[in-house]
């Protein structure tokens, strides 16, 4: 049977993997992948999807980031139940970490399939930019602040950060993990505890938000892989930004170590999120259709597949069970602290949709309005602590 | 049988009404011409016997048929309006077809008809081009064609000449009433406002005021006898004099304003003679004549002349006489100097005199 | 003499010849560069320039290799002329895993166009027409309630609307689609040929039912034939709305169905990666062509028709 | 005389009504019914899908708690105010300057009106790229040696709303000015030619007697200006996506993106409805009079 | 000295030439209409004097002074249009002051201005309102006014009263006269197709064809002798009979058609006597006379009436004679019968005769 996939992965690498699933698929299986690529991420693509499966016209298999966004959809009785596949291969054991399959659960049925896993606590420093300002390459935030100055002075702009919304909440919550520690990201984001949101802890974070908008404050760009490239070419010391801006220094022809240096949980707190993508199945009334979704989901959580998809992807795969010898540097960084456990979940698996817009929004606005103090923003940020879900 | 009866009609737009109990019989083959100012209900009276509009109460009555709640086409009349209303996109020939058409006639007979048509108005020539390749009078020939193909008893025109030039409203005017005569027992219905038309072409005028019927005579009646003062001002050109004043019925009644007496012995009054009171004596500017055609008549009285309107066939003097402003007709070639005193005289037998409150015919 | 009307004439050029015929003769002279002219056509100049600076981004970006745009000036032409671009457009630019470029999209928004651009039209014209001819008692309330209906931003629309097709079992099909663009269309184009139709004259009309023409009859023989300039302007404005609709293509049909600016988007805005600016642009261009070859080919009908349909009333 | 009934009212214009019936239902069902289940459902907790969960004014309270939504507000507020204001003197400056019988009127006309055919992706992306610091004019114009040149709308809070003006502008102007200047087209010749005789300069001309007969003209202009500021949303995604920070955001955006990405379906009907409900104050006593107080004939 | 010179102006629109070489004298305070057919360059040439349009070659003098490439408001000229081209969102008093406003004139002097053209206007109620609650006499009433204000030697008017219905145009017909008395040495170029506004108001007229002007006289010498053919037949309502025959110069010269023979030993031929050939023999209705009046009459015959046109004050009859239609007018007291055969005269000195080819006056 045919089955239409959507997800909003169009950019080269990203299509590059996405082609592995569907490879795959068309080889072990008889059915046809059809693809339904929306772009424009999915701030796009979500509402189409949804319209479609509320609308009763649903796609055979569809992307969501695991957590809690198709939660209502499930409880409405709108996606496949695949517990029965699930236990029947065993995904409880292979899946690492746990939580990822956590997310896909409720009332102890799993209604997704995780597929890979992205990290987003790494600041990326750029050796030519240090070099022109005459200081040493910074090994964790303390000393990257302290750097600061010189760069200004060097005419270089210390921090590069795109102002789309995603990024600078991004920044913050690398800031919270990495500065405040993995035990009081989960008390915020999983236990919503305002007390400690608004208490003594976070100031810091919040004051370390502070110096880090002070250092972006020039950088006048909107794309993440401008601010990228601004590191690349020497022009920004350094940047705040998920596992995939590595493709970018890949392209660029330059070497982890030599020409810049990942740090890992800003070399504070080497710990690293395990957000990642999932496949829910809508149910369909076709029946050959629905035998196909549970053949895909086998597809998609065997082994080859996600070596395969995953290289592609540059993110790390959700078995425990597989070897990535292509890995690289910075990647095998992000291995190594995965083996140790050291992860913390993503916001999506822990927060509604409707409280992390609501964070975004705040670090959106921190992050643009100069005269916003750091008091206030935690003040502001309790009380959607508070009030979350 | 009458061939249009009107019966009570009145008509509203929401609070507006603009006909009220309006009755009106026309006979078979009669020409009937409504007359008024604008906006006195006209147009609005033609669309509610065509149909075009709801009446609001009443009935119409055509050849004996009750047509109240008719579509306007089965109602057995044609229509020709003012802006012609000729389908721009089809020729000549399409117009003229069109309504055949649609009744579902068979072509041989709509050829049949066209031809007819075509040939009673002289626009043979023209059936194959379109109404914006046709100067005004053709397009207005086109528009009668289109009433006239329909072969139905009543036509009812509104305005149809009101935007052609003089000359050759004069001619269409013609064309119509012979129209009118070829056409035997064919009813119309001809609104304007332009009396000349109306004159020449009426068997009957119904004059309206504000949606009603103010006097509905033959055209010599309307003219020499009229029912009111608005009537009597609103009938000929260059238009009728008035002075304001009183009449004195007993003996032999006179009137008189000011210094302006005039014996009203050969006046006939209407009703049971002569009442006194205040009045308005009117005279026709054509029935006032000068120097030696003013001999012998009834009254007579010297004029100073103000202004001289030349009309070419003749003149239009304006005087005054005893402080009351009086026009009356000369010749053409009659040469007068402004300030000139000059003899005049009318019979008051063709004056017509009106009670000066309820403006009616005394 | 023959002729005392030429006398009369001659008498009068006689007499002007005795006048003092001296000072300024013929046409008032007309400086190319007055004040006013530079005036006028200097700002249109530059006003033109606003106009045409993205359309000449555009082009010369579509023209260039991607290392040229790289080097920075946007508004240099181009060093080396590359069509390469546009082939990627158009052929070979990916979405997820079809790459087949825009002209994957073409035929589906021909699809989606065509019909809905046939079918609005011809609602909203026979709206326009019941409304301005043949009034009936609650025609303003609707006509009122569609005008307020054009100011109801589309994404509010867009849940109530999964549901009512949802409903009436159109969901993701072409004729839900094509609905869908027929009920956004209608408040502006209602308004635009009820005006339009306001405008004939009502003499017309009411030949027409003399003649006996009823309500189609009216409509199909003497209205449609007349309306040439306003079914231009309302061609011009659903082509180019419908055609350069995302959303409701997008959310109302499946990936079979989906419109050319879908891949627009999806060429567009890959959020990840280097973006292909030429690409882009190329993308953009042949994405506009439908709108704008219909536009050039029709935009003397189109003033006229605005004209007719858009001034009065 | 007999006298046939009166044909029952509900099948005069019969025809009609039935040609009708589309509108009707458009209006009734997707307009009126959707509008309706809107509001009731900005009163429930809604999220991800509708559910009839109510829980009074709290997304409302929410809602004008949200600096987001007042900024949105404000934006659109500014924007609107520009746009309507710009969109009008823009567009009937350059009609008027076309109304003077100039040459390659034609060429001038269509040049102003192409932007009208593109769709606001395209408008959005390559405004954002001519007004990009580092390649735009800010670039170019450093370039050439004005070192200290900063034009750069789209990056800096306080101006972005202008930024998007200018592509908002660039797009809607030209059908502006095609409806001024057919409107224009429309008056009396006469006009012209009494007021230059009474000696009445040209703007003064427009100013005092051209502009007031437009009245109509500016009407169907102001609908179509206004229902697409209500509207804006795509412009905006194109530009900016509500950045720097929020400092672009719209109400339509905010709705969308509460009802879509925050997955708050509540929130987003509560804004709609406000949206709708300043629209509704604004526009039906207008309509009303525009559209429903006239009565023509049938 | 004249006030207003026109010196060999033409003007085209591109390819269309509309007016060609024209030249034009008009005197201080005289009243010239300019008369013509729809779409002769009437409004045009006006619009040249005023200088709303740009004149191709010649010049315009007025008052002396050459303005041919002056501005509209400098050449001291007012101008009322058919249209009325009121400013619709001022009151009457601002539509007055606009203009002088904007010349920069003191408050009172506009004050004093106005009241004075509100005074002869008898507009001094209507200052207050709007031009939409204006009825159309008073609209033009104030367009006049607002040319007065401005108190110019020259007023062009173009068609003022087209717009009005039949009485209207009479009532203000007769104000314009008056005004124009009243304003000494205001010259006034009147633009109309109505004759009968041509005939009572111009002290000349100019009758215009395509472009150039036919015949440049006074009302009586146009009428009476006209200089060709189409001026015969353009002026005169009802319009002249034209009989086609020819005319034998020899001996008493005498005109034939048929059995149509009449002498016309008492015809004032112009130039130098009869020619013979072909030729167009014309005769107005209103010089026909039937009965007792046509008795003594040089020339008298029988003919057959075919239609009566009553209009009121007179009646209009068309009938044949040896086979050509011939339309003359009797009393409207007369009472005639169709196929009546009647008795009629007519004194040819009266008649213009036409040469066939050129057309012109023989
Ligand atoms: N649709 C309408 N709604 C309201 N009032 C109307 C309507 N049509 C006509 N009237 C009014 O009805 C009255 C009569 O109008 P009608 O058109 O019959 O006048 P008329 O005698 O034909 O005038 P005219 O000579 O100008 O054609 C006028 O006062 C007019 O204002
Ligand atoms: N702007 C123009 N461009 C081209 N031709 C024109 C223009 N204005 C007038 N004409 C032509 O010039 C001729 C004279 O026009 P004009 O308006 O002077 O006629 P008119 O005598 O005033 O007619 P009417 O009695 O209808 O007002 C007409 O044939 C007309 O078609
Ligand atoms: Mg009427
Ligand atoms: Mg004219």
């Amino acid at each position: 049977a045919d089955v239409e996939v959507t997800h909003w992965w169009t950019s080269g690498g990203e299509a590059a993997a996405v082609a592995e699933f569907a490879k795959a698929f068309e080889e072990k299986t008889d059915h046809k992948w059809v693809d339904g690529a929306i772009a424009g991420s999915g701030g796009t693509a979500r509402p189409i999807m949804i319209s479609r499966i509320t609308g009763g016209d649903p796609m055979g298999a569809t992307q969501f980031n695991h957590g809690r966004q198709a939660e209502e959809l499930v409880e409405a009785g709108l996606m496949r139940d695949l517990t029965e596949i699930a236990e029947k291969e065993g995904w409880k054991d292979v899946v690492k970490p746990s939580s990822l399959l956590d997310s896909c659960t409720l009332d102890g049925k799993i209604y997704c399939v995780p597929v890979n896993i992205h990290s987003q606590q790494w600041l990326w420093l750029s050796h030519k930019a240090f070099a022109d300002a005459g200081v040493d390459v910074p090994t964790n935030w303390e000393e990257f602040v302290a750097a600061a100055p010189a760069l200004e002075e060097a005419g270089k702009i210390p921090l590069a950060m795109g102002q789309q919304p995603w990024q600078t909440t991004l920044a913050f919550q690398v800031l919270l993990t990495a500065l405040a520690g993995p035990d009081a990201y989960t008390r915020i984001f999983g236990d919503k505890d305002a007390e400690f949101a608004g208490g003594e802890e976070l100031a810091k974070v919040f004051e370390a938000a502070a110096k880090a908008r002070e250092m972006s404050a020039k950088s006048n760009i909107q794309e993440w892989n401008q601010a990228t490239s601004m590191v690349i070419n020497g022009e920004a010391g350094g940047q705040i930004m998920g596992d995939w801006a590595q493709g970018e220094f890949q392209v660029a022809g330059q070497t982890a170590g030599e020409d810049y240096t990942c740090l890992p949980g800003l070399g504070v707190n080497e710990v690293i999120q395990t957000g990642g993508d999932a496949f829910y199945f809508p149910v369909v009334d076709d029946e050959e259709v629905a035998a196909a979704q549970l053949e895909l989901a086998s597809v998609m959580m065997s082994p080859d597949t996600q070596v395969a998809f995953n290289l592609k992807k540059g993110s790390l795969p959700v078995r425990g069970d597989v070897d990535l010898e292509a890995a690289n540097d910075c990647m095998r960084k992000g291995l190594d602290i995965l083996a140790k456990g050291n992860i913390i979940q993503a916001p999506d698996q822990l927060m509604s949709a409707d409280s992390l817009t609501q964070v975004n929004d705040l670090f959106v606005e921190f992050f643009n309005s100069p005269d916003m103090s750091a008091e206030d923003a935690q003040k502001r940020f309790a009380d959607l602590i508070a009030n979350a879900d | 049988m009458s061939s249009v009866l009107i019966n009570d009609l009145s008509l509203s737009f929401g609070e507006v009404s603009v006909l009220q109990n309006l009755d009106l019989e026309i006979g078979k083959g009669e020409f009937l011409v409504l007359l008024g100012s604008s906006g006195c209900g006209k147009s609005t009276l033609l669309n509610c016997i065509a149909g075009l509009l709801d009446i609001t109460d009443g009935q119409i009555f055509i050849n004996g048929r009750n047509v109240t709640w008719e579509q306007p086409k089965d109602r057995g009349i044609g229509m020709v309006f003012q802006s012609y209303a000729l389908y721009p996109q089809m020729t000549v020939e399409g117009n003229l077809a069109f309504g055949l058409k649609n009744a579902g006639l068979p072509k041989d007979e709509i050829a049949k008809r066209i031809a007819r048509a075509a040939e009673i108005l002289h626009i043979e020539p023209l059936l194959k081009r379109k109404p914006a390749q046709l100067s005004g009078g053709q397009r207005q020939r086109v528009a009668i064609g289109r009433a006239l193909v329909r072969d139905v008893d009543v036509f009812l025109f509104d305005e149809p000449l009101s935007n052609l030039d003089a000359k050759l409203r004069a001619e269409l005017r013609v064309e119509i009433k012979r129209l009118h005569q070829q056409l035997e027992n064919t009813t119309m219905i001809y609104v304007t406002h332009d009396q000349i038309e109306a004159m020449t072409l009426a068997d009957r005028i119904a004059i309206m005021r504000g949606g009603a019927i103010q006097q509905l005579a033959d055209p010599a009646t309307i003219y020499n006898k009229p029912v009111n003062k608005y009537v009597a001002g609103f009938i000929g050109s260059p238009s009728i004099n008035f002075v304001e004043g009183e009449v004195h019925p007993n003996g032999v009644p006179y009137f008189k304003a000011g210094g302006f007496e005039v014996p009203l012995e050969r006046y006939e009054f209407a009703g049971n003679g002569p009442e006194g009171g205040k009045a308005s004596f009117g005279i026709r500017p054509e029935h006032v004549f000068m120097g030696r055609a003013a001999e012998g008549l009834p009254y007579q009285a010297e004029t100073t002349v103000e202004v001289i309107e030349p009309m070419g066939a003749d003149t239009l003097v304006w005087s005054r006489l005893h402080g009351h402003e009086l026009r009356f007709r000369v010749d053409g070639q009659t040469s007068l100097l402004k300030g000139e005193v000059v003899p005049i005289g009318f019979d008051p037998a063709r004056a017509s005199i009106f009670d000066a409150n309820t403006e009616a015919r005394l | 003499m023959s002729n005392t009307g030429a006398l009369n004439i001659a008498a009068a050029g006689a007499d002007a010849a005795a006048h003092d015929l001296a000072g300024p003769r013929g046409a008032r002279p007309k400086r190319a560069l007055s004040g006013r002219n530079i005036m006028i056509y200097g700002t249109l100049a530059v006003v033109s320039l606003y106009y045409l600076l993205p359309l000449y981004v555009m082009m010369v970006t579509s023209l260039k290799g991607m290392p040229e745009i790289r080097m920075g000036n946007i508004f240099a032409p181009p060093m080396e002329i590359t069509f390469e671009p546009w082939v990627k457009a158009w052929a070979t630019a990916c979405t997820g895993l079809n790459c087949e470029g825009l002209s994957r999209g073409f035929w589906n928004s021909v699809r989606i166009t065509v019909p809905s651009v046939f079918l609005s039209i011809a609602i909203a014209s026979i709206n326009g027409y019941a409304l301005a001819n043949w009034r009936f008692k609650g025609a303003n309330l609707f006509f009122t309630i569609l005008i307020v209906g054009a100011f109801i931003p589309y994404q509010v629309m867009l849940y109530p609307l999964v549901i009512i097709l949802r409903e009436m079992g159109l969901y993701g099909s072409l004729t839900g689609l094509v609905l869908v663009h027929s009920v956004f269309g209608m408040p502006i184009l209602t308004l635009l040929f009820r005006n339009y139709f306001t405008s004939v004259p009502e003499e017309l009309f009411k030949a027409a039912r003399v003649d006996g023409a009823g309500f189609w009859g009216i409509y199909f023989k003497i209205m449609l034939p007349m309306s040439l300039p306003i079914f231009v302007v309302a061609m011009i404005i659903q082509i180019t709305g419908i055609w350069n609709d995302f959303l409701f293509g997008v959310v109302y049909t499946k990936p079979d169905l989906y419109p050319m600016t879908v891949q627009l988007n999806n060429i567009v805005n890959s959020v990840q990666g280097v973006k292909e600016y030429n690409v882009n642009m190329a993308a953009t261009i042949i994405t506009g062509l439908v709108p704008l070859i219909v536009y050039f080919a029709s935009g003397k009908l189109f003033v006229r028709g605005i004209a007719a349909g858009a001034v009065k009333g | 005389m007999a006298a046939t009934r009166r044909p029952p009212t509900l099948f005069r214009n019969l025809n009609a009504k039935i040609a009708a019936i589309p509108m009707i239902l458009t209006a009734l069902v997707v307009f009126v019914g959707g509008t309706a289940w809107t509001v009731v459902y900005s009163f429930t907790n809604s999220r991800l899908l509708p559910r009839e969960k109510f829980v009074g004014l709290d997304q409302y309270e929410r809602l004008w708690s949200s600096n987001k939504w007042l900024i949105s507000i404000e934006n659109l507020f500014i924007y609107g105010i520009c746009s309507l204001v710009l969109s009008l003197i823009i567009g009937f400056v350059l009609a008027a300057l076309l109304d003077q019988k100039i040459r390659f009127e034609n060429t001038f006309r269509t040049i102003l009106l192409y932007p009208f055919a593109l769709s606001f992706i395209v408008t959005g992306l390559v405004w954002q790229w001519i007004l990009n610091p580092q390649f735009g004019i800010q670039a170019v114009v450093r370039s050439l040696g004005f070192e200290s040149f900063s034009f750069d709308p789209l990056y800096n809070p306080d101006i972005v709303i202008y930024g998007i003006l200018i592509a908002g502008l660039w797009q809607s102007t030209g059908l502006i000015m095609c409806l001024m200047l057919a409107g224009l087209r429309g008056i009396d010749e006469d006009i012209w030619k009494a007021a230059r005789i009474d000696g009445i300069p040209m703007w003064k001309t427009y100013l005092f007697i051209v502009i007031p007969m437009m009245r109509p003209v500016f009407i169907t202009t102001l609908v179509i200006i206004a229902s697409g500021i209500v509207r804006v949303y795509d412009l905006v995604v194109a530009q900016t996506s509500g950045g720097p920070g929020i400092s672009s955001e719209v109400p339509a955006k905010y709705v969308y993106d509460a009802m879509f990405l925050s997955q708050n379906l509540g929130q987003g009907f509560a804004g709609s409805t406000m949206m709708l409900l300043a629209v509704i104050i604004v526009i039906v006593p207008w309509a009303y009079l525009e559209f429903g107080g006239r009565k023509r004939h049938v």
